[in-house]
């Protein structure tokens, strides 16, 4: 009756990565005709963007897009950038999960490995024709090949490869495809192309359309992009896996050198104070790191940050207190569970205190955040005054700030109102690239949702003329799914994308009243002077006095009220320039 | 007769331009063109308990013409007054929808006109009557026709006024009048309408016409001697004034009966103390002595009414029963506990339903109950 | 002369006796409890170009007791005409909402009432005069107190009925009312008012009272030998039936004026041909000879009204034009040519508009203008 | 200034499945405290399962949650299923991707061998544990083991690997976990166990929860589910990639014989038929098999469908057309495009009528539905009953249909009314597991609100007490992620789920009719007799006649009609039951 296990497990086999996307192709963001398109276009695109900053070139980017057939598509990406060394160009387009930014914490716009590749992949699915590749590092040689993938293996097939004498630098990749479909909606290659110049005004783009009409997005700013630095990651955000992994690879001493040596914002002094707490630990090997000892070391970041950041537990420890408030007693509760990972066994009141104390004085720099290479304020500005050519312009960008602990992240935000502007567009960006899929379910559409916009002058504000820009610059993006179209609700992220969207709220409501202030003024004189003419004229009626005269006297009495106020309009119309 | 109604003409033209005089006079002196209102919402609506009515305070709101908020208002005031002024001069009688339109002309080189909703000259010309001291059936103006019906013994005399000259002096005696009774014409001022003569004993005004019509076709008023009012519902200010007359000139007490429900209640209190908007007309048309003679919740079990006549109480009815009794006036042990049963049983019950029993159980056994027992509610 | 009212009285408590044996004979001949009832629904209302009125056809709809679909309103029906064969045997004269409280008791043996809404009672008597033959109003039975007014060279006999024998006859002389006019009483079928003696030479209706009450204080019907009659907005049976008497009794010409409005254009429809609820009693109640004097948006532009007279159509005027397009009575030219030409410009007009111009404008130039250019419309 | 090319590219580097995955553990379903939970136990009770059926073993699974501390659980799964072989067992807890049902077309609830090595990931990246694994295949040797995975190799570690003699047969799994939370709302593992109880009424499930308390869901039906057989791929769905794919690994001598070996529905007849059209493709050895064939034989098989399933498509090639009405253009011009594909170039008119009249006598078989394995029509209404004891229950079972050409799917749909249900639920479930999370997003849960279900009786259907079970079978769910919460919106699926809807609700209306026309019936006779006294009463007093007499004859007529009433009555209720 029952089947033997030995039968069920005959077939019994292993996968490649690459067998399993192509399976999966959605999850790439390779679903429905238009986006697939436009899913490629963007791979293509961030690779050749990242590539520029990353060599501090200003990017030009040339696109086109031909129709050969029915759903069937030419499409040419090129690039002035640093171009890829032929050895390597195989596998960033041939094989899946790798490349140069998947292991580092550094703002990149593509972070997985898998964009290029997955371009291939699409097309070979598609049409069973590689895609042609055309680059060279400026050194005088260009290369040319083909390249596919072999599914079962995940590597890189390349044909048909040469090289040849040429003074030409960057990376140009011809991709033909099929099953996909070309319009200029709101998901297009040309919306998708759009944005991307406004959120990176240092690039020109040029965009060549299946009916041969050329789009010319051009540069705003001449300045290229400054690469992000990589971060190392921060105490306060590392699990205990975090630094097990890091303990296998590291080359320091002792634990507590590593720790200096690999995290972000660890001093040599925050190193001693730990000694105090966890001796034994920070003495080790890393090799002989055990997950325990990860455990109470990540216990240590987490109390040294509960204490820095809560003035009532710090004050408890300071004093050691022992009569507590309810208040205190549920930030106590809190620090024992710290000590108790941290010496492995249930505490007394006193050795909450003892293991507290010296990490009171403890200092962990925050996480650095000059690793994020946001759009930039100014840049905003001049992008949307370019682009958009609006009446208004209001712009916001917020400090960095973290998530997790230890991810940094920054939002920028961008109003422009009126003007050419027509009606309401949310253009979502992370790492400046555009998201254009998955509105609904992203915390930034939840975001601008959330605020009551009418509280800063806009009583139907999705239905007014304004363009909101968001960018959510981060080392690690948190997106809902592996399409990348849709920031998760991190709570750190969402509420600071609002209180971003309420600083600039404020900005927009201080431009509307003043505007309206002084409109309102110059109304009021008016209102009067036309209804002083006929209240003249039936108070003549009931006196039986002279209506010029009764108007004359009125007159006065109007023009001394309001003589202060062309003083005040010009004033006020001074300030709202 | 006539020279009545020309003298208050007279009194009011005259006092229209002395006025409007006075703030041509204070703008010159003072730089600021304003008049004085005495203001008639409900924060200077007083419960003036010795006198038993709703009056209008000592509180006056400076409406200036330089203050933008106050411009348009300050216009409309002026321009009504004007319009006031010639209705009186050529004596004619109209509507407040007529003085409506006679104001609403578009102010001279704008798009903007003096009024646009009736009730901004209504509002007007509620200021005038309170800062003039006149009221408004003075100025010749009146709402509607009337609504008001009367039978009984009463004689009348109607002076009926013509722009052209034409007066007329109509006799009407409430004995002798048809099914409809004596139409109150809308208004119903001294220099109008004289009472010549009452013989009846007391005033019984009643909430509903057709209910009315049953005490007439059974001549309640004949054998009661008593004079039987209605102006369907909400009464007019005619009706209001008439009942005020023939209790301050005729001595005669009066009796109210209406639905028991809470509307009818308020109805009652309009009669007695006066409405809220038109406090300042208090004492013209209040009537404080007037009693309530029914109907209550308590009668429904006093009469011992069948089930079927009870309504459920609707959120709006809960709503201004909780309004009543806040007011100081209804502040009575009596009416507090009609209240409360009310509320607690949760049913009104109109004044037709008397039929229930038998055709004419109001008029020959109810009322004739209620007063020969004297249970009335103050 | 109250013979003449005891009369119809015996008639109608006959006819109610026959009506109900009938139903049982048959009852017992075909095992089938139920009443034939004219149909009274839309569907059963014809034009009748040649009369020129709204009058009901000649579907019967069959009503059993054994179903249960018909089985309520059955029992209504029956004791409602229980009910009214009481008051006509008492001689008492009452309202609809009094009838409605006498029959909503509680169905013996159950928790349900006979009737619930005062409707369900009105539509049983509507069912019974049109059965029976007689108007609710020879049942002893008015919906409110009068709502009309009447002045002008008209003598009248109201024949006051008194359940206890104590009749009166009042005399009115239309020429010397006071300012509310001839109070028309809710009934006034012969065997209660009689039209002794008319003078005027036509009839002018007005739709609203307080314009009429202008037409009244400027003794128009002196000034044109006229009557003049108003009714307030949507008008009484009794208001109808009166104008109806006037034409039919007197040969009177009859006028009506209204606001420049779908709303008063369709009020002169009911007077003129009857209402479609109530077109069973259209040779009773209309008057189709009638015609339209105005006001008409055409005389806007005739008589030059300033541009703030106009009242934007809203939907429901809109709606409401459209309706009157496809009655069959409108499909006149002249006033296809009034619709379009208000649906294009867009406004309607009340008759107080005409104050804009100067207070008596309406009673001294526009009414008479257009009576002597004949400018009215069929 | 610009950074060269090599120096960019220097850090380039490979990266396991297994890193990818530890990234984006959320793309599995670990995300939040209480979802990871139970996407842990759904994996391993989904392994239980599907290895039970395959050996045709009523399952037994036993479930024990234990608290340890905060946010720290430890989870037991075990079953008595057929057991694992050692050697496979490390592979199949300790590397992503390797798995016996990846690759093959067949209906299992997991499908991409991820699921088990994920349980190993997460519990290994939040305690720093192995998973322990316990199994035996009932030869009379139990193995024990310790299992991790090396994430950068995305290979197994196997740790105190032990064997001892034994009779027991089954698996079981211990998982250590930290960052998850218990508890019993409706994204629970309690909810999850008992929904799936609910789909699988054949198995037994014991959950002893973190309390200590034991919940029981008891099978009520004793014959095991019968394994869903391995299906081919339909012609209708294959791509032009699939078949040079299958050409790659075929043996077949020729591709005509790979056709009919590998796909689906290809007779002996069907290849002939297709010989006339394509002959040199079809002759040509598979490993010679080019895209371009590849690309002819799917436009072939495409115009085939097309011919079989639209009638004025095959009337216009059976009467060779010449004139055509707008509606054959329309038509004709899609002929042509396959034919264009077929041909390789653009055919007159006379060839397209030649390419495609061999077409017409065509015959392909529909995909093999025997292959799913729905939960079946009497077992969704006995564990309805069982589970829910309902008032009244209605099940709909369609048949099967295929989405996307080939793939097939069956959609079953239960609906309980009344009884001890006291509110509104939906349960959707794949392949009989529950789908918990995700539900505004998942095309079950559209096409339930799609539905008007007032014309069904129920005028505010989401406050009744009601429970409604979807069951989607299909070989390859449209999963809206890798994380299987959310059924995609292909609209064959949602087409079929509305029907099935749409079906069941017609047997809701014809019993709530039924069961209001009898009280309807009841009803009448009772206002008659309850009217007939006064109605007596009134004609009496109207005529003057007796009245006895008049009720008398009143009562007679209403008993002589009703008289056949109570037969009916007893009719009617006889069918309701």
């Amino acid at each position: 009756m029952a089947e033997e296990a030995v039968d069920i497990f005959k077939e019994f086999k292993e996968h490649s990565v690459a067998e399993f996307f192509k399976k999966n192709r959605h999850m790439l963001g390779y679903s429905g005709k238009v986006r697939s398109l436009t899913t490629a276009v963007h791979e293509l695109v961030t690779n050749s963007l990242d590539a520029c900053e990353e060599a501090g070139i200003l990017p030009d980017i040339y696109v086109k897009l031909e129709k050969l057939g029915d759903e069937h598509y030419r499409l040419t990406v090129r690039d002035n950038g640093p171009g890829i060394p032929p050895h390597i160009a195989p596998k960033v387009f041939g094989k899946l999960l790798a490349g140069t930014k998947f292991h580092r914490m550094i703002q990149t716009r593509g972070q997985q490995g898998i964009g290029a590749a997955g371009v291939t992949m699409f097309v070979q699915i598609t049409t069973g024709k590689p895609i042609h590749l055309k680059t060279s590092t400026g050194d005088g040689t260009v290369w040319e090949m083909d390249i596919m993938i072999d599914v079962m293996k995940n590597e890189p097939i390349v044909k048909n490869k040469t090289h040849y004498p040429g003074n030409w630098r960057g990376t140009e990749v011809i991709a033909e495809m099929k099953g996909v479909e070309y319009n200029k909606g709101k998901y297009s290659v040309y919306e998708y192309l759009r944005r991307t110049a406004i959120a990176n005004p240092h690039v020109n783009i040029v965009f060549e359309d299946p009916e041969g009409k050329i789009h010319t997005f051009e540069r705003s700013v001449f300045e290229p992009v400054k690469i992000g630095e990589e971060a190392k990651p921060h105490p306060f955000g590392i699990t205990p896996d975090d630094l097990v992994t890091l303990s296998r690879m590291s080359r320091a001493k002792t634990v507590g050198r590593m720790l200096t040596n690999s995290l972000h914002g660890m001093g040599g002094k925050a190193v001693i104070g730990m000694m105090q707490v966890l001796p034994h630990v920070l003495k080790k090997e890393p090799s002989k790191l055990t997950w325990n000892d990860a455990e109470r070391i990540v216990a240590t970041f987490q109390a040294i940050r509960y204490l820095s950041e809560n003035k009532v537990a710090k004050k408890i420890v300071e004093e050691k207190k022992e009569d507590l408030t309810e208040e205190e007693r549920l930030h106590f509760n809190n620090l024992k569970k710290y000590a108790k990972t941290i010496l492995g066994e249930e505490p007394t009141v006193e050795k909450v205190y003892k293991v507290m104390t010296p990490l009171l004085s403890i200092r962990i720099r925050g996480p650095r955040t000059d690793v994020l290479v946001p759009i930039g304020e100014e840049r905003i500005r001049k992008s949307l005054r370019a682009n958009l050519q609006p009446q208004f312009v209001a712009v916001v960008e917020r400090k960095p700030k973290v998530y997790s602990g230890g991810i940094p992240f920054q939002v920028e935000v961008g109003v422009a109102v009126g003007g050419k502007i027509k009606s309401f567009e949310l253009m979502r960006f992370a790492n400046r690239v555009p998201l254009l899929f998955d509105a609904g379910g992203c915390a930034i559409t939840e975001a601008v949702r959330s605020i009551d916009w009418k509280r800063y002058g806009f009583p139907d504000f999705f239905s007014s003329p304004v363009v909101v820009l968001i960018n959510l610059s981060s080392t690690h993006v948190p997106y809902t799914t592996a399409g990348k179209q849709a920031i998760a609700d991190v709570p750190e992220v969402f509420n600071e994308i609002r209180a971003a969207l309420m600083e600039v709220g404020r900005k927009l409501k201080e431009y509307t009243s003043k505007v309206s202030a002084v409109q309102e003024l110059l109304q009021k004189k008016k209102v009067l002077e036309h209804y002083l003419p006929l209240i003249a004229k039936s108070l003549a009626e009931l006196t039986g006095e002279d209506e010029k005269t009764v108007e004359n006297l009125l007159k006065k009495m109007v023009e001394e009220r309001y003589k202060k106020i062309n003083e005040l309009l010009a004033k006020i119309e001074g300030e709202s320039a | 007769m006539m020279e009545d109604i020309r003298k208050v003409d007279e009194q009011i033209i005259k006092k229209l331009s002395e006025w409007a005089k006075e703030i041509l006079q204070k703008a010159e002196k003072e730089g600021e063109l304003y008049l004085e209102v005495p203001v008639r919402s409900l924060s200077n609506v007083i419960w003036d308990e010795e006198k038993g009515i709703l009056r209008m305070g000592q509180r006056v709101a400076r409406r200036s013409f330089l203050n933008v908020a106050h411009a348009k208002r300050f216009l409309q005031t002026i321009v009504v007054a004007a319009a006031i002024k010639s209705l009186v001069e050529e004596g004619v009688t109209t509507s407040l929808r007529d003085v409506f339109y006679r104001v609403k002309f578009t102010i001279p080189g704008t798009k903007e006109n003096v009024v646009d909703e009736q009730k901004e000259s209504d509002k007007a010309i509620e200021d005038l009557e309170t800062m003039l001291g006149f009221v408004r059936e003075e100025f010749h103006v009146f709402s509607k026709g009337g609504k008001g019906h009367v039978a009984g013994p009463i004689e009348i005399e109607e002076h009926v006024y013509s722009p052209d000259g034409k007066h007329r002096i109509v006799e009407v005696d409430g004995t002798n009048v048809g099914m409809g009774g004596w139409a109150v014409p809308p208004i119903v001022e001294p220099e109008r309408v004289k009472i010549k003569k009452v013989e009846a004993e007391f005033v019984l005004v009643i909430e509903k016409s057709a209910v009315w019509t049953r005490f007439h076709e059974d001549r309640f008023w004949d054998d009661h001697n008593a004079l039987i009012i209605t102006a369907e519902g909400m009464p007019d200010r005619a009706t209001r004034r008439l009942v005020h007359r023939l209790h301050y000139e005729f001595n005669l007490p009066v009796y109210i009966l209406t639905d028991a429900d809470p509307w009818g209640w308020y109805i009652y209190s309009v009669y007695k103390q006066g409405s809220i908007n038109l406090s300042y007309l208090s004492p013209q048309l209040a009537t404080p002595p007037s009693k309530f003679l029914g109907m209550t919740i308590s009668d429904y079990f006093d009469f011992s009414f069948p089930k079927t006549v009870q309504i459920k109480l609707n959120e709006k009815d809960v709503k201004r029963l909780r309004e009543l009794r806040r007011y100081p006036w209804f502040k009575k042990k009596e009416w507090h506990q009609e209240f409360d049963l009310m509320e607690k049983k949760g049913f009104k019950m109109e004044l037709e339903a008397a039929s229930s029993k038998h055709w004419r159980f109001i008029s020959k056994e109810y009322v004739p109950a209620k007063l020969e027992a004297g249970k009335v509610l103050p």
